[in-house]
């Protein structure tokens, strides 16, 4: 296995250059680049990114493109100022040598600045950091803390009503659409109309600063309810059923008879023998659950909460093209998802160490 | 003598409802008191091991059903009783050793965990004293080096290491009642002359009853106090061992006891081509230890073996439990990685990618020592055996294929009209009929037999023995035989190899090992078991 | 029949909530397979004049019925309404709208709740949810039904694969997955649009390429697992070819995550058009589709009847899915088929 | 002759006495505070470059040389200058400074900030400051707090007004840090508010400076009368919705008339007085907002073809199913102002087109323009006849259900859409335009995509609008010119190309006085209008605000609309 560790922590960078690699010639590939995306906004026509989930901007008068009292000055670029915005952006440079020079930064763990405004992508995504853990984190948790037991109560009862009841539950949780539901428990529980209990929006008050360790953990928690019961409802189904057919796979072998010869209670039976048994699937999951809802999972959550997370920060990026901000959390995302996926396969084999990875020459 | 500690008494067992219902236990009933042995034994299939279960409410409720009958422990009803009593009373009143130790352990607990937690469960042990049990007990059921192995887990063991942690696992509550379902089948005699006296042991200082299931009569004799008969679900004869074994009177106790397996292997024919050999066959398993599991030493299970099969012979292996005797199978087979050159025919076989190996396994068949593990739970029978006939095009489709199945199940003794059940609705030895059928239907060149007969009854093991020896002379197939039991081997091989360690303690003739063992090891062997035969004799 | 086909029907007809959803799915697909004849703007026939038409079939010019456009009749205009019922009659639907008629004949600010005409009310552009269901059932079925069959199919073969081969097919598989997963969908999604204007096949052909990846991780988990049980052995020992080890002995045995998956899955596929609408990278405006209807919930929380239809219909198709997945199980379960 | 304010033509409507302007109450209280909903998320405070974004009211700390007055066209009075001074041919224009304009750190302001300023906006600043200043010329310092900008010849007698918006920047704070970087340091100003407490992304406040040198100059008197200004970061716009009902912050500009119809109705706070809907009516032309033909295509190139596509879009419909009535139909260029043509020509007007004749369609002359309406009880049908009628006069025949040409080719376009909120309108025109056998293909496009395809002119028909201000000018012709039909990223989206109108266009921008400029206004409105560039969409004649009774306000509302900053709070001595 530490050979195998060994092979796959090397494999690493060439994974990563590929990725990184595809995603620059895709790039290239893509319409309106910074440079035009640039011209756009200077010409006060770039729209906003998440306009369209957000519903903002959907009046039916359309502010003339350039407001501000643009429309006196609304003139057209000159080409020397677009070659400026080229140059200031590396445009000038031929693709492969633009390339080269991002992996060498990239290898120097220099992700440069955004092209629209002056922040290290790394500071960018220090900053967007705090949302994305706390909600990846706590929505994971609960999400597996919820499922799992729920599952293995499920795969005791197959077919009765708990389980029937249940599973309605779930999928009813999952049925409905995430942004609906965040609405909802805003209308609810966050807006003047009924329940005023929670804050709108945020991960922290206003006054965050001012409060003593209990009451910061009191405030953080309480921003956070709404957001996490948003992205946890839908999260609940897939591994509910995945953790109960797992375990209704399991619980007809013989070892669970045995097991049950000991005299160990029922849910000794299942959660000692079986759960080892039957959790590999799980398992399996977890590396891209957990990439999935930190990166991507919870864009619509986290406009809806005006919560600035990685996973906006990266689609933003991406709609924006600005590409130092886009490759950089890629980067970031993808070693991560490189590391979490040899963690979930060396996990295969410390939970069932008849798995191994080496080919069957018989 | 004394209490009654366990009544059974007209119990039934079925299973399903409507046309498809199956009538495993007929109403069935009998006692057992304290320190009593009751030696449960009958035809394969007859219902023993789905009594056993019963005992512990451990069938497959609701699919299966009492329509009568009650079972009673010391007057506690268990039949229906609530889950906290049958806790209670599973594994600390009543402990059990199941049929088939390789699919009964749970593969990814070391066995010290396994045994570790009935001491938790009902002795309250805990941390080293724990452990220190779990030694003790490995070594009382004969586990060499069982320090080194505690980690280990079940598929790192022989076949008799398992049924031994099965034994130690049962033992390990200190139950009022021990039901032991066939507990030495893996074992070669010594040992099992050896776990036979534990229980013994056990019986006299705790006065533990044994309800002993198993088809070898020659433990029943020494064993037990009284013996019922069962035969298609119902107990056909019952009484002291003295009474059933000197007066049967039921005509299926008769023919039980009359059957013995028979016969003389072939002449041995010098001028048979060989059909498979090989030479300085070598097959290491890495101990890995630490958090990098890396390999700090080897188990050498075969560790320098050359064998030549001829056509048409009968090569018998047998030693010590543990001795690789299944590695050696499987690596001859090219079933598990080895060093060592091996050759099929005139054709090296050992270098020859998965590919090319293919087409020549149509003519090298194996009968695993697990069947239960080696018949794809979701494939009914009659695909399990028709495989091989499909993979290899043998018949044409449909009703031919289907009539060579039945063919081949009715040779082994099993209704053809269960060819659409699933692999875990039939009795261990039936599985293990259905595994010897899927190899026969082929009609191969060359037939590793691991333990073909271990949970066979003895009518029905000198039907499959006589079976073997037919199709031999009929296909001049080669076997490898594999058994503890000494007397098949006696019965069908012509020559014999004798393995310890991992390797080759004796090798030669049948006649010539059997009635003139050489080494010390191959002596004690034939001794053990030949011993109670002889004082019975 | 074979009987071991027979014992596994019964045994999944024996889940009785898998047996009625699959029922209930079933009649739902085909009658929206029959959208036409049961939403339309059109009539199914005409009696105009002792002529026939069939209008739901053929266009006709407005000029048939005494019209004075040459272009096809609309048959929801009341002028032509009146042409015809001045000489014949017109059989009608059940519903009378299609996915894409706009109730112009009343004025309601849209979206308006339902009554009796509009039986679920209208959207934001005064189009009939009802039909705009049935049709948006069809397409997001269909889409969702290839959608999820394609890329399931394509992720276990790939997971297969991986994890019954190991070494080095594992080892490059996995990277190339790795790098696939990194594949900026999202610009991708945005190249094709810029170069074809994006439609069902399209759409398709892009969220395959994207959709294949789920089911690998796992299901090459059960095989790197499935692959070292006795039964795989003894069926090698028998001569089988990897294919068939694989087909026949290892995938039975590791479809729990692909059967508990599939129905989300297929949902998956259906809301990834939803969120490719989002983008304006759906489908062409106009097209009826679920998502498209949770979109306009989303839009217009002022009028719940969308939101809530929309998330009725996907609730009920996530289940009735989920339960026949159940029933499938049980079906493949040798300890419930007897 | 230094004078106290500067109009665009005429004169000025204030004297030079005047001491407040009259849509603002001159004893408005100071204090209290007025939360606010902001969209989008900031990153920067400096509003004056093109990275970043900056929060709403980013240039609340930030006076200019002069302030306009929201009730005259377009007319400028001093802030900073004291004076200013330009000759009839506007050749240049000298400011005076007032001796009492101070920065927030005390300095005062001085004739070298102004240079600064416009040297630093110039070289650095956003592209559009670039364009705005490009006619200045040279500048010359004359005195401490005297500056003289000369432009360049030419006829662009905006431009000392124009010098007037220049923000001034404090030339010794900027000294040694960069300018073109985006930084979340407030950047020092002079203006009525200093940014307060901010976290970048989710809110800020800006608090009132107590000693604003600028708070009894007339311009400012009455305004500004908030301790605090707080803008909270709302990214989705439902929730900011529910926020208001909510009282996390207490007014709300609404764009959108479902929202408007159907969203305030839960809001209890209204039914009990304590919030208020209210809708101003303004005099700002209302542009032209609507479907635009990409003349480069072929298909468009017959007038009678693009009348004829106007036929079929039914506004009436729209209106009344769609909008909740709330919109007017854009009938000009400069709908809602005195600047849209109405009835036929009048003789200033004449004397414009009259040269031009040959050379407009003659509708201009002989009937008023007016966008295609229905009538609700006939439908669109009457439209659809008329289309008919025009299409066959421009050579298409329906074949087979199908518009087609001469050749057989069908009629078929696409309508390019960036935002889906516009579907919903366009679907029923297409529809529409298919009774007409015209396949009319809706697109939504990626935001990016969109703006790139407008850029380069890649479509057929998008919807598209231009603002207008009350005083037209050069970006008229940047919007309607020859010139920049061409132009990749122009205004002139659809490619007009036309002599008569380039002609009106420098009438427009050479126009002496206000009478001239609203008669050359109002002649390029109607050929504009009769050559059916585009089918025009509507207007809101009205500013819908939804807020909290929690402010008084002036009772005038001025031509250019509702006043935020004139709102006072009603407790401000209290809270
Ligand atoms: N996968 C494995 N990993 C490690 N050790 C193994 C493995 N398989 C077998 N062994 C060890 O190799 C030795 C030989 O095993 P083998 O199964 O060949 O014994 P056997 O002769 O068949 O015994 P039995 O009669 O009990 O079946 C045993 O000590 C066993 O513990
Ligand atoms: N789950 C089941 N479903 C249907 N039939 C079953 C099931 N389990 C056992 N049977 C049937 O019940 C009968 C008795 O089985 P049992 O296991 O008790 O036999 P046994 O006496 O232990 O035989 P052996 O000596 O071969 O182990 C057999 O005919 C078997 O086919
Ligand atoms: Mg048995
Ligand atoms: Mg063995």
């Amino acid at each position: 296995m530490l050979a195998y560790a060994l092979r796959r922590l090397l494999l690493m960078p060439l994974t990563l250059l590929g990725i990184m690699l595809i995603n620059f010639v895709i790039a290239q590939m893509a319409p309106g680049g910074p440079v035009e995306q640039m011209i756009a906004r200077i010409e006060g026509q770039a729209a906003s990114t998440t306009q369209r989930i957000s519903g903002a901007g959907a009046g039916e008068v359309q502010a003339p493109r350039g407001q501000s009292g643009a429309y006196r000055g609304a003139q057209g670029l000159d080409p020397k100022f677009i070659a400026e915005i080229e140059k200031q952006f590396g445009f000038d440079k031929p693709a492969h040598e633009r390339f080269i020079g991002m992996v060498g930064n990239y290898l120097r763990f220099d992700f440069g600045k955004s092209f629209y405004r002056d922040v290290s992508v790394i500071d960018l995504i220090i900053e967007k950091m705090p949302v994305s853990v706390s909600l990846g984190l706590w929505s994971t948790l609960i999400i597996y803390l919820v499922s799992i037991p729920l599952g293995i109560a499920k795969a005791r009862r197959d077919g009765n009503s708990f389980d029937i009841a249940t599973s309605w539950a779930v999928i009813i949780g999952y049925a409905v659409p995430g942004f609906l539901f965040a609405i909802l428990l805003i209308v609810v529980f966050a807006g003047g109309r009924y329940l005023d209990w929670f804050p709108l929006r945020g991960l922290t008050s206003v006054d965050f600063d001012q409060l003593g360790a209990w009451g910061k953990i009191k405030d953080y928690l309480w921003h956070l309810t709404l957001p996490v019961t948003a992205l946890v409802i839908g999260g609940f189904a897939g591994l509910v059923m995945l953790t109960k057919n797992s375990f209704l796979e399991e619980i007809g072998k013989q070892y669970v008879v045995t097991a049950r010869a000991k005299g160990l209670s029922e849910n000794q039976v299942l959660y000692r023998h079986v759960f080892r048994n039957a959790m590999l699937l799980v398992i399996a999951g977890f590396p891209s659950a957990l990439v999935g809802i930190l990166f991507a999972g919870s864009i619509l959550i986290e406009i809806i909460f005006s919560l600035d997370g990685i996973g906006l920060l990266g689609f933003e990026a991406v709609t924006n093209r600005d590409y130092p901000v886009m490759f950089g959390t890629l980067y970031m995302f993808s070693l991560l998802g490189l590391v979490l996926n040899l963690i979930s396969d060396l996990t295969y084999h410390y939970v069932d160490p008849r798995i191994d990875f080496s080919s069957r020459p018989v | 003598m004394t209490e009654v500690l366990l009544r059974v008494d007209n119990l039934s067992v079925s299973f399903g409802h409507g046309p498809d219902r199956v009538e495993a236990v007929k109403g069935i009933s009998f006692t057992l008191e304290a320190g009593q042995t009751l030696a449960l034994v009958g035809e394969s299939g007859s219902g023993k091991s789905v009594t056993a279960l019963s005992i512990l409410q451990l069938l497959p409720y609701p699919r299966a059903h009492h329509p009568s009958g009650s079972i009673s422990l010391q007057g506690q009803e268990i039949v229906g009783a609530p889950e906290p009593i049958l806790r209670h009373i599973r594994g600390h009143r009543i402990a059990m050793v199941f049929q088939e130790p390789m699919t009964s352990l749970n593969p990814l607990h070391s066995i010290a965990q396994q045994v570790g937690e009935v001491l938790e469960l009902h002795m309250g042990l805990r941390g080293t004293a724990k452990r220190d049990r779990v030694l003790d007990l490995l070594h009382l059921v004969g586990i060499p080096n069982a320090e080194s192995r505690l980690d280990a887990l079940p598929h790192e063991l022989s076949g008799g290491q398992r049924q031994r942690v099965m034994i130690a696992m049962a033992l390990a509550g200190e139950p009022d009642i021990l039901i032991a379902d066939e507990p030495t089948t893996a074992l070669d005699v010594t040992i099992q002359a050896q776990i036979l006296k534990l229980l013994k042991d056990l019986q006299k200082r705790l006065g533990m009853a044994l309800l002993f299931i198993t088809h070898d009569l020659g433990i029943v004799r020494k064993m037990a106090d009284r013996v019922c008969v069962m035969h298609q679900g119902l107990v056909v004869e019952a009484g002291t061992t003295e009474d059933i074994f000197v007066r049967p009177a039921h005509p299926y106790t008769q023919k039980l006891l009359a059957a013995e397996p028979k016969g003389q292997p072939p002449k041995a024919d010098s001028a048979a081509p060989v059909v498979m050999a090989c030479d300085d066959l070598k097959v290491w398993f890495p101990i890995k230890t630490g958090l990098f599991r890396r390999t700090t030493s080897h188990i050498k299970a075969v560790d320098g073996i050359s064998v030549q099969l001829t056509q048409g012979h009968t090569l018998g292996v047998v030693g010590e439990s543990g001795s690789g005797k299944t590695t050696l199978g499987l690596a001859l087979l090219r079933l598990i990685q080895s060093t060592g050159a091996i050759r099929f025919g005139d054709q090296p076989v050992d270098g020859l990618a998965p590919g090319a190996l293919r087409p020549l396994r149509r003519h090298m068949q194996m009968v695993f020592q697990d069947p239960y593990g080696s018949l794809s739970p979701r494939l009914s029978v009659g695909q399990i055996v028709g495989e091989g006939l499909e993979v290899h095009e043998i018949g044409s489709k449909g009703a031919e294929r289907r009539a060579l199945i039945a063919d081949a199940l009715r040779e082994v003794g099993l209704d053809p009209d269960t060819q659409d059940r699933f692999p875990h609705e039939f009795s261990g030895g039936q599985r293990q009929r259905i595994a010897i059928a899927r190899a026969l239907v082929l009609k191969p060149k060359l037939i590793v037999l691991d333990e073909p007969t271990s949970a066979l009854d003895v009518s029905v093991q000198a039907q499959i023995v006589d079976l073997l020896r037919d199709i031999q002379a009929r296909h001049r197939i080669a076997y490898l035989f594999i058994s503890h039991d000494l007397r098949v081997v006696r019965a069908l091989a012509d020559q014999v190899m004798v393995m310890k360690d991992g390797r080759v303690v004796e090798h030669g003739p049948a006649q010539t090992i059997f009635t003139d063992p050489q080494t010390p090891y191959t002596k004690a062997l034939m001794a053990a078991a030949f011993q109670m035969e002889a004082i019975e004799a | 029949m074979s009987p071991l086909t027979q014992r596994r029907l019964d045994a999944f007809r024996r889940n009785r909530r898998g047996w009625w959803s699959l029922w209930i799915f079933l009649v739902a697909f085909v009658l929206t397979l029959a959208a036409e004849l049961i939403a339309n703007d059109r009539p199914i026939v005409v009696r105009y004049d002792n002529g026939w038409y069939f209008p739901i079939v053929r266009d006709y010019p407005e000029t048939v019925f005494g019209g004075d456009l040459k272009t096809w009749a609309e048959y929801r205009d009341p002028y032509v309404a009146a042409k015809i019922a001045e000489k014949g009659w017109a059989l009608w639907p059940i519903i009378r709208f299609d996915h894409s008629t706009i109730n112009f004949d009343r004025v309601r600010p849209h979206p308006a709740p339902p009554d009796a005409e509009n039986w679920l009310g209208t959207d934001d552009q005064g189009r009939d949810v009802l039909a705009r269901l049935i049709y948006g059932l069809r397409l997001s079925l269909l889409f969702g039904l290839a959608l999820s069959l394609v890329s399931t199919v394509i992720g276990i073969a790939a997971g297969a694969v991986q994890g019954y081969f190991g070494g080095r097919v594992d080892m490059v598989g996995q990277r190339f997955l790795e790098i696939w997963g990194g594949l900026p969908q999202l610009l991708i999604l945005i190249i094709v649009a810029s170069m074809i204007a994006p439609g069902f096949w399209t759409l398709l052909a892009v969220l395959v390429l994207f959709s294949w990846t789920s089911l690998v991780g796992v299901v090459r988990a059960e095989f790197l697992r499935g692959r070292n049980f006795d039964y795989v052995r003894a069926a090698k020992a028998l001569g089988m070819n990897d294919a068939r080890v694989m087909v026949r002995h290892v995938l039975p045995n590791a479809m729990v995550a692909t059967l508990t998956f599939m129905p989300f899955i297929l949902n998956g596929s259906i809301v990834s058009l939803t969120a490719l609408d989002f983008l304006g990278l759906g489908l062409p405006p106009g097209s009826p589709s679920l998502g498209e209807l949770l979109a306009q919930g989303k839009a217009n929380l002022h009028a719940p009847w969308l939101g809530l239809t929309g998330f009725i219909v996907v609730a009920a198709l996530l289940s009735l899915l989920i339960f026949v997945g159940e029933a499938v199980r049980d079906a493949f379960d040798p300890r419930k088929t007897s | 002759q230094p004078q106290h304010g500067l109009a665009m033509h005429g004169t000025l409507k204030y004297p030079s006495d005047f001491t407040h302007f009259d849509y603002v109450n001159p004893d408005a209280p100071k204090g209290g505070e007025l939360r606010l909903a902001d969209q989008g998320p900031f990153d920067s405070l400096n509003p004056f470059i093109t990275k970043g974004q900056t929060p709403d009211g980013a240039a609340l700390p930030f006076d200019t040389l002069m302030d306009s007055a929201a009730d005259e066209p377009f007319s400028e009075y001093g802030l900073i200058a004291e004076t200013v001074e330009t000759p009839p041919d506007r050749a240049w224009v000298i400011f005076t400074l007032r001796p009492q304009a101070r920065w927030h750190d005390g300095q005062p302001i001085t004739a070298d900030d102004v240079i600064f300023s416009l040297e630093t906006l110039r070289t650095k600043g956003a592209p559009h400051y670039r364009f705005y200043y490009a006619g200045v010329d040279k500048m010359e310092k004359l005195g401490e707090r005297r500056v003289k900008f000369s432009f360049k010849p030419g006829d662009n007698r905006e431009l000392p007004l124009i010098l007037g918006q220049l923000p001034i920047l404090p030339k010794h704070y900027w000294q040694g840090k960069t300018f073109d970087e985006t930084t979340l340091v407030p950047p020092l100003g002079s203006g009525p508010y200093r940014v307060g407490k901010f976290e970048p992304g989710r809110f800020i406040t800006y608090e009132r400076v107590t000693d604003y040198w600028a708070k009894d100059m007339p311009t400012q008197r009455g305004r500004y009368n908030f301790d605090r200004i707080r803008y909270d970061v709302y990214r989705d716009a439902t929730v900011a919705l529910e926020a208001l009902k909510a009282g996390e912050y207490d007014l709300r500009l609404e764009n959108e008339s479902k929202k408007w119809a159907t969203g305030y109705s839960d809001w209890d706070a209204v039914k009990t007085g304590k919030a208020v809907l209210r809708e101003f009516r303004h005099a700002m032309p209302s542009g032209m907002q609507g479907y635009a033909f990409n003349l480069r295509r072929p298909l468009f190139s017959d007038v009678r073809v693009r009348e004829a596509l106007a036929q079929a879009f039914d506004f009436e419909w729209a209106n009344r199913n769609l909008f909740y009535g709330q919109y007017a139909r854009t009938n000009s260029y400069f709908d809602n102002s005195e600047l849209a043509a109405k009835g036929l020509p009048g003789a200033d007007e004449l004397a414009l087109l009259e040269p031009l004749r040959a050379q407009v369609p003659p509708q201009v002359f002989s009937q008023e323009y007016q966008s295609p309406p229905t009538d609700p009880n006939l439908g669109i049908r009457p439209n659809l006849r008329r289309a008919v009628a025009l299409l066959e006069q421009a050579g298409w025949q329906v074949v087979d259900g199908k518009l087609v040409d001469a050749g057989g080719q069908p009629f078929r376009f696409e309508i390019l859409l960036n935002s889906p909120a516009f579907e919903r309108i366009t679907l029923p025109f297409a529809r529409n335009l298919k009774r007409l056998g015209i396949d009319a293909n809706v697109r939504t496009v990626d935001p990016t995509q969109y703006v790139n395809r407008v850029r380069e002119f890649d479509f057929d028909m998008i919807v598209m609008s231009w603002g207008q201000s009350l005083s037209p000018g050069n970006e008229q012709s940047m919007y309607w010119s020859s010139e920049a039909a061409d132009q990749p990223g122009s205004r002139n989206v659809g490619g007009i190309r036309n002599k008569a109108i380039d002609t009106l266009i420098d009438k427009v921008i050479a126009a002496p006085d206000r009478r001239q400029l609203v008669a050359a206004t109002r002649a390029l409105d109607r050929v504009l209008l009769w050559n059916w560039y585009v089918i025009p969409q509507w207007h809101s004649p009205v500013i819908r605000v939804a807020l909290w009774d929690k402010f008084g306000q002036p009772d005038v509302v001025p031509m250019q609309g509702w006043q935020m900053h004139a709102l006072w709070a009603k407790n401000a001595g209290g809270k």
